[in-house]
């Protein structure tokens, strides 16, 4: 299936978009979509351990399993405040 | 009542939205940009969020500083795009009737936000470069 | 910067006092006259102070809390005279490179003044009495 | 020689002056201003052991000495803030 990620700062400048879609089996859970991620931006590798995912809006595992029309979203280490 | 603005936060009406007549104690805390951070000269800082999730994840802090201290009101606004240096990029307020517990409760919604909240400041250095700040990423030539 | 006011106290006017370009972090304590104090209606408050001993006080109390913390900049400011509900009747800011000192100052002196600078308040009862607060004193028929 | 106390709030209210002049001994101390205090006032006897004292702008104990030009002030228990 195919889903849907957003993209904030060094990450989304990195893959130069806010959003990008990324191909993954219909079982997919977060560790499936970060690997497709990173397949896509290999400069991302040394931050994959760092990066968190959101899914419609809650912070989740690596063993969220996700569906194309969730709304899902990768969290870089956060910095506001 | 937890909110994210483009425009300058205004500390007196986050004082106003917290005050009620059973509150004996207002407690703000201003995050404020610094001119230097660990030596680096700083020359402005633009913010950015996952809006929806930083909205929702700042709403739940307030009603989870409701439950775990006896505060009367509580509320959070965060900043978003470019702020110059002594810009508060957040306030965060917290009444109560004695004043223990709104220090507590304003300490620790912002350790908290600082932790969970899904926004990203970036560093426009004096030198002319820029660095999206990812507590923990590593640096050299990071993104 | 401490101060005694008969007038309005701004709260805004405190924070421009401690704000400075290495504060990252400036906390706020503002203390409200609260409508129900032990189950009772208050209907208004009267401070008063000695004052030119409260102000050498609250400005030993600032010197202090700079040598006890890594603050940039405090103060306190008193309101005297005749206040209605909702009020404030004392605020405190400190400022600070990072979060922690300025919440640590903040709360020392508002900790420290309410025990140790000589300012009186009186309140004055829906019921018409009024009465001297004085902690500790007999009450009663007390003064 | 006499020395002048000033006096303020739930005691200010009692002896009717914001100031008053008391006679002591020429080597009197702050208890022997409480005990003058006291002596001309006796509705404050209950309160006594709650009053402090200032001598010229400090908090005094009951041995501090005073003089007839020092600024004495009594200081029930405060409630500012």
């Amino acid at each position: 299936m195919r889903v849907c990620v957003k993209l904030f700062a060094a990450v989304r400048d990195i893959a130069g978009d806010e959003k990008v879609e990324l191909e993954v089996s219909s079982d997919a859970d977060i560790s499936a979509v970060r690997a497709a991620l990173i397949g896509k931006w290999p400069q991302l590798e040394p931050y994959a351990q760092f990066l968190n995912f959101a899914v419609n809006q809650t912070y989740a595992t690596a063993a969220t399993r996700v569906a194309a029309d969730d709304e899902i979203a990768c969290i870089p280490p956060v910095s506001g405040g | 009542m937890a909110s994210l603005t483009h425009e300058t936060i205004d500390l007196q009406s986050l004082y106003d939205m917290v005050a009620t007549p059973t509150a004996g104690a207002i407690v703000t805390f201003s995050g404020v940009t610094r001119e230097l951070t660990q030596g680096r000269q700083t020359e402005s800082l633009d913010y950015e969020a996952y809006a929806e999730m930083a909205l929702a994840k700042l709403t739940e802090l307030e009603q989870i500083a409701k439950e775990r201290w006896p505060i009367e009101k509580c509320a959070v606004v965060h900043r978003l795009g470019h702020l110059e240096i002594g810009e508060a990029s957040v306030v965060v307020a917290a009444s109560s009737a004695h004043r223990e517990a709104a220090f507590l409760a304003a300490k620790w919604l912002i350790d908290t936000l600082k932790e969970e909240a899904p926004i990203w400041k970036r560093e426009n250095w004096s030198d002319g470069s820029t660095e999206w700040v990812h507590p923990g990423l590593p640096t050299g030539d990071a993104p």
